[in-house]
């Protein structure tokens, strides 16, 4: 294709199956696209900003939410993918109930999955956070009188790696498969059909005066309804994934509301 | 016309580690080389002779006092102006300090290309001065695969190289055999006399001042103790000091262990006569010892010469009545410096 | 096994990507360290054109960049990075970013290899009336040039290590293939494929460092 | 600047977890890169203890382990971690990791180094009867001494920058602290002001090894 | 009885070059030094001395032959089993190679730790040897805070600090001035007389070997050309190049420019007539000019004594009629030793 057309998408996992799949289906329809890959989740959204690349799609809301505070940006939703549950996992014990007094689980020590991690672990009673916790809860916020485990936090990649060292860990859908894990390992998880769950869907990001471009909205069209790549996404997600096709607006209230809960929790 | 000349000059080294003191290398330093000179500078070891010279091209700074060299007070001027009269000076040190990263061709031709020499100008002269010190099948060596002498040839020759106006050889011939010194000192003495080069050396080895030099200054802790025209110094040694030195190089009168095995060898007296051009001729001495029937066998000792001038000391062994040989000695005595030593 | 034969050209492709990133870096790294470290050691109080201020200057400079922590130092010079290169990411912005932050750490292996060169030589140097700058360029770098080279070596082998970085913007090469396709995907097979790459590559340029070196230095 | 104030405590606690991690891999590391670096130079052809396979042998340990991307490395060392320290994640495993990691580096640190002590010397005391390992210690070491200290120098600062990923696996320190609490949350005051307790730390550092080693070199 | 002995010995130093050829430092050298013996070496620089005595205690192996040292062949040696044989030697270097991160007295005490000496014991020898060496004050600098003789000398002392029963003194004195030459080869002949430590000096001052070798070698382009006691050397030299070098040392016929000096200075013959305890005695010489009616002046040369013998030449200015000097010169032919040079 001509290098005009060339729409550059940035992800963090450029490897994962469903982009080769992606980049085909998308030159069927005539659009050249082209896959940045990051390994940090601080980048793809300032390379958006600075016109580096054209949209990303690796964040949820909330992610994207605490970013356009933080860095005073005005990034947009121009489409959903799906959500994810987060999974308690542990090689030791098959029950949440049996990991005992003062045990140790290892946590992704971004700001968003962390807090998201949070709350899964005190939905599963094994720790207890201030004010009951939210999408913004830190390390800081676990009262550790009141909780059973100690909690750890570990680059991301890493939670999956650190399941001999700990009782339990939270680990990203991302790492799942990977860890040679299987959904069946789980002995926890959000629920993804939830309301709350919401601010947790995965979207597709760009600048705020692309919002319209015909061409991004045509490659979030053919993600959500390309076969192939869905069956791509939910093979590399263990089978967790809930795929979703929220309308933009909904899910830019969405991101409005998260920041503003945010900005108010700072 | 003095082109160097130092006034007052001290050079202390610091203490580097507590609980040692200064070392005071020189010492109020006053000298004056003249324009041509082949100036000797000779002391005992320490005495402060390498931190001299380095004053004189200004590698070391003084801790006080003035130099002037060619007309340019040195202290207190700018490193980029003491470039210039460095250009002017030729350096033979005494640890060679070569660059060890260079061929014996690339350390001589170093000084022609600062000074701007044009590179087919260098391989003319880099060839000429690789073949006057011997070293032209050395020329693609490394420092590290010469010998010592070797080395310090090619220390020479980088010296020599642009054709300074004032050279300092610090013992510039300590590593050499004596047939290459021979050369070497020639050498030195053809630049000083064709192209009136300022030398000035450095050396333990008295030969060497013997040779060429026609000053001398003598050192002995950070001072220069005597000094002046080498004939003088050697025939007239004032100081303690400069008396051994001399006495190493001509023919002197025996001492000690040397005395005391040609007592055991010649019985009888023997004396020492000091002979120079100025002093005493030796055949009148000889001749006053046949007049007096006296035997005599030249038993030590010798004549040199020093700058053109006749130069010794002689040890005859004599036999003889006693009256005669008191009578001898006695009349050599009125007209020679006699000493008798046994 | 099928991936690594799938993954095959990617691969050769990264390798090409860690030699030019690689490449590079040493040469604008290499040059930028080069001059700092030349600034360092001839500033030096003693030194040949000895200035304690901007030995001072230099001295904070290299230890105010050094110790930040790369991805930090990454990020933070990325508006620096689109001003030279014209862009924030990829392989041009890690090729700027690891030259940056590689002369900083170069500047201290040429400072300290230059220290080891034998007074004397300078002062022999000296005495025939070169300049500082001759002095540095045709004494002190070749006399300090098998150190040197052992040095440079040093860095490249860093510098392939730093190279996986190269992933968090963007960039490519084999460091970033091996996180990518074999690490973060937990497929050994692919990670030490891609990292066995490196280790030969290292190796061919370690010993070509080493024999060079031994050439220079005779020794 | 609030968010600063109440992170305080944590980040003084991190300057001291900085402290010990670079400390400690600094003192094991140091070690192992010392004996490797030993013996490199001792048995390169040539050297006191001239032996081409024992040289070779350690020249491909040193090329295997130092370009492999740091992460990966980490990854990879757990098992190992959790042999020798009992644990794969914390303080305790990213020390070991480092200490491991550095050794390699450490250890062309100090052949470089030792490479440019005079032959004559070593000639010297070989002439006076000494073995290999008196001339080792008692000899090359301490000639070498001067240049070896802004080496080691050189891999603290090296080290306070690689220890930053100590996060990766739980650890902590300023690194990770400035990662976590200021990159990360896109706060760079945060940040900057862990950055620059860093910094404040490899200055001292790095001067007090400048003075040690002009002490010790006396120029 | 020899303590040191090597044959057919060769030293081939390989090309490092493409382009150079190989230098062959020794080609084919046979030598004995006996126990007890202080053995001289000399010859040009270059022409492989240093290169034979590090050969003596294994610095360096040989390309090829036998050396045996105190009844061990080292050709073949461990280097484990070298050490043992090398704490029996103690070397002096030619370009010192003293420990520059050890202070004077860590350098002397270095070879002392190695053989395992108590520290108290060491303590007592070093001071002694810095006593002796001159440098008590110096104790505690480093040798870049030392003058070039400062550094000999400590060369010296740490190769004299285990009282090895070999020295080799590669040049040890080459930096020195006369005095402390002096004091260095009396200690070295003190400790040769009472402790029959073997000694081979490599120098290339004459006075060296005269004052105290009983040996002499003469090495040229790899090769010894010319060996023996040193009075039969110095006194029949054979090759053009022992000539040479005793010429420098022993009074001898004056050369070139000096010559032609004298020729203008003393108009009429002149003549240099050797003379030494086997050959003529110059009493007589003197005796046959007189009768004669020759006057005569000695204008150059002179006698000396090596190892208790007298030993020199005499050049002489002779006037008086043609007939009567040819007749004298005539007679003195008789029985000595005589060269008409002017
Ligand atoms: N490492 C080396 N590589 C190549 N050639 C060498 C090496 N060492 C010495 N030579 C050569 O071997 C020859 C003999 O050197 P040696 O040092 O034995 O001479 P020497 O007689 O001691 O001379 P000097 O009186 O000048 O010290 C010289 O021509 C020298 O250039
Ligand atoms: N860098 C230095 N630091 C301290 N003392 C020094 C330094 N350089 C020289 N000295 C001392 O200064 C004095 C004079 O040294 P210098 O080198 O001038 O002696 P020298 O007359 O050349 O002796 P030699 O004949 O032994 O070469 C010596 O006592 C020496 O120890
Ligand atoms: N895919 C991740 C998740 O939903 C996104 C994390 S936000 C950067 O857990
Ligand atoms: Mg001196
Ligand atoms: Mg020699």
């Amino acid at each position: 294709g001509g290098n005009k057309e060339t729409v550059r998408l940035g992800v963090v996992g450029a490897s994962d199956s469903q982009w080769k799949i992606f980049i085909e289906e998308a030159a069927k329809e005539g659009i050249d696209v082209e896959v940045v890959d990051f390994q940090e989740y601080t980048q793809p959204n300032p390379a958006v900003s600075e016109g580096e690349i054209d949209l990303n799609m690796f964040q949820h809301i909330i992610y994207l939410a605490q970013y356009n505070v933080d860095s005073d940006d005005d990034l947009t939703i121009i489409g959903s993918s799906a959500i994810y549950p987060l999974g308690l996992y542990s090689t030791k014990y098959d029950d949440v109930k049996d990991i005992p007094e003062g045990g140790v689980v290892s946590v992704p020590d971004d700001p968003s999955n962390q807090a998201r991690a949070l709350l899964v672990l005190q939905a599963a009673d094994v720790i207890s956070l201030k004010n009951g916790g939210s999408p913004f809860s830190t390390l800081a916020d676990v009262e550790t009188d009141k909780s059973r485990v100690t909690v750890k936090a570990l680059g991301a990649a890493f939670t999956a790696t650190s399941l001999p060292d700990v009782d339990a860990a939270i680990i990203n859908n991302d790492y799942v498969e990977d860890a040679g894990l299987t959904a069946d390992d789980v002995i926890f998880q959000d629920d993804p059909e939830d309301e709350s769950a919401l601010p947790y869907i995965n979207i597709f990001v760009t600048r705020a005066e692309d919002k319209d471009n015909e061409t991004y909205r045509k490659l979030v069209d053919i993600y959500q309804t390309s076969q192939p790549v869905l069956d791509a996404v939910q093979k590399n997600a263990g089978g967790t994934a809930v795929f979703v096709q929220t309308p933009v607006d909904q899910l830019n209230k969405s991101l409005a509301q998260t920041e503003k809960d945010y900005a108010a929790s700072k | 016309m003095s082109i160097i000349s130092m006034t007052g000059v001290n050079k202390v080294y610091p203490p580097r580690q507590r609980g040692q003191s200064e070392v005071v290398a020189l010492d109020g330093i006053d000298l004056t080389v003249n324009k041509g000179d082949i100036f000797g500078i000779i002391g005992y070891s320490g005495a402060g002779k390498s931190t001299l010279v380095r004053l004189v091209n200004a590698l070391e700074t003084a801790s006080g006092g003035s130099i002037v060299v060619d007309g340019t007070e040195l202290v207190g001027l700018r490193e980029s102006e003491l470039r210039r009269v460095r250009l002017g000076i030729g350096m033979i040190f005494q640890q060679f300090n070569l660059f060890s990263a260079k061929t014996v061709w690339g350390n001589i031709a170093y000084p022609l290309t600062v000074a701007g020499v044009s590179r087919e100008k260098q391989t003319a002269r880099i060839s000429e001065l690789l073949h006057f010190v011997g070293l032209a099948d050395k020329a693609h060596s490394y420092p590290d695969e010469l010998s010592g002498g070797q080395k310090q040839r090619v220390g020479i020759a980088r010296a020599l190289a642009t054709s300074p106006g004032i050279l300092l050889a610090d013992e510039a011939t300590s590593a050499l055999d004596p047939e290459t010194t021979d050369e070497v000192l020639t050498l030195l003495q053809r630049v000083n006399r064709e192209y009136g080069v300022t030398i000035i050396v450095i050396t333990h080895e008295m030969e060497v001042i013997k040779r060429i030099a026609n000053h001398v200054a003598v050192m002995e802790a950070g001072r220069i103790i005597e000094s002046g025209p080498v004939f003088e110094v050697f025939s007239h040694p004032q100081t303690a000091a400069s008396k051994r030195f001399v006495n190493t190089v001509v023919n002197s009168a025996p001492r000690d262990k040397e005395l005391a095995a040609l007592v055991e060898r010649h019985p009888g007296t023997i004396i020492s006569v000091a002979v120079n051009d100025t002093d005493a001729s030796q055949s009148e001495v000889i001749r006053h010892l046949i007049q007096r029937e006296v035997e005599f066998e030249l038993i030590h000792g010798g004549i040199d010469n020093i700058q053109g001038k006749t130069f010794g000391t002689l040890t005859f062994a004599l036999r003889g009545t006693s009256d005669n040989v008191r009578a001898a000695i006695d009349a050599v005595s009125r007209f020679a410096n006699v000493e008798e030593v046994a | 096994m099928d991936v690594l034969i799938d993954l095959q050209p990617q691969m050769w492709q990264a390798a090409g990507e860690t030699l030019v990133i690689v490449a590079l870096t040493l040469l604008f790294g290499g040059i930028g360290g080069l001059a700092i470290g030349l600034g360092l050691y001839s500033s030096r109080p003693g030194g040949i054109m000895g200035n304690r201020s901007v030995f001072t200057t230099l001295n904070v400079i290299v230890n105010v960049f050094r110790p930040i922590p790369f991805i930090i130092f990454l990020a933070a010079a990325q508006p620096l990075a689109r001003l030279v290169v014209g862009t924030g990411i990829g392989n041009p912005a890690i090729i700027f970013t690891l030259s940056l932050a590689a002369s900083f750490a170069i500047a201290r292996i040429v400072e300290q290899n230059l220290l080891t060169v034998q007074p004397g030589v300078i002062e022999a140097a000296r005495s025939v009336g070169a300049s500082p700058l001759r002095i540095l360029f045709q004494i002190v770098l070749p006399e300090a040039l098998g150190p040197l080279v052992l040095g440079y070596t040093f860095i490249f082998v860093a510098l392939v290590d730093m190279s996986a970085v190269a992933g968090y913007v963007g960039g490519g090469g084999l460091g970033t293939f091996a996180l990518l396709y074999g690490y973060r995907q937990f497929n050994p097979l692919v990670t030490w494929a891609a990292v066995l790459i490196i280790i030969v590559l290292v190796q061919v340029v370690q010993f070509f460092g080493n024999w060079l070196a031994r050439k220079i230095m005779r020794r």
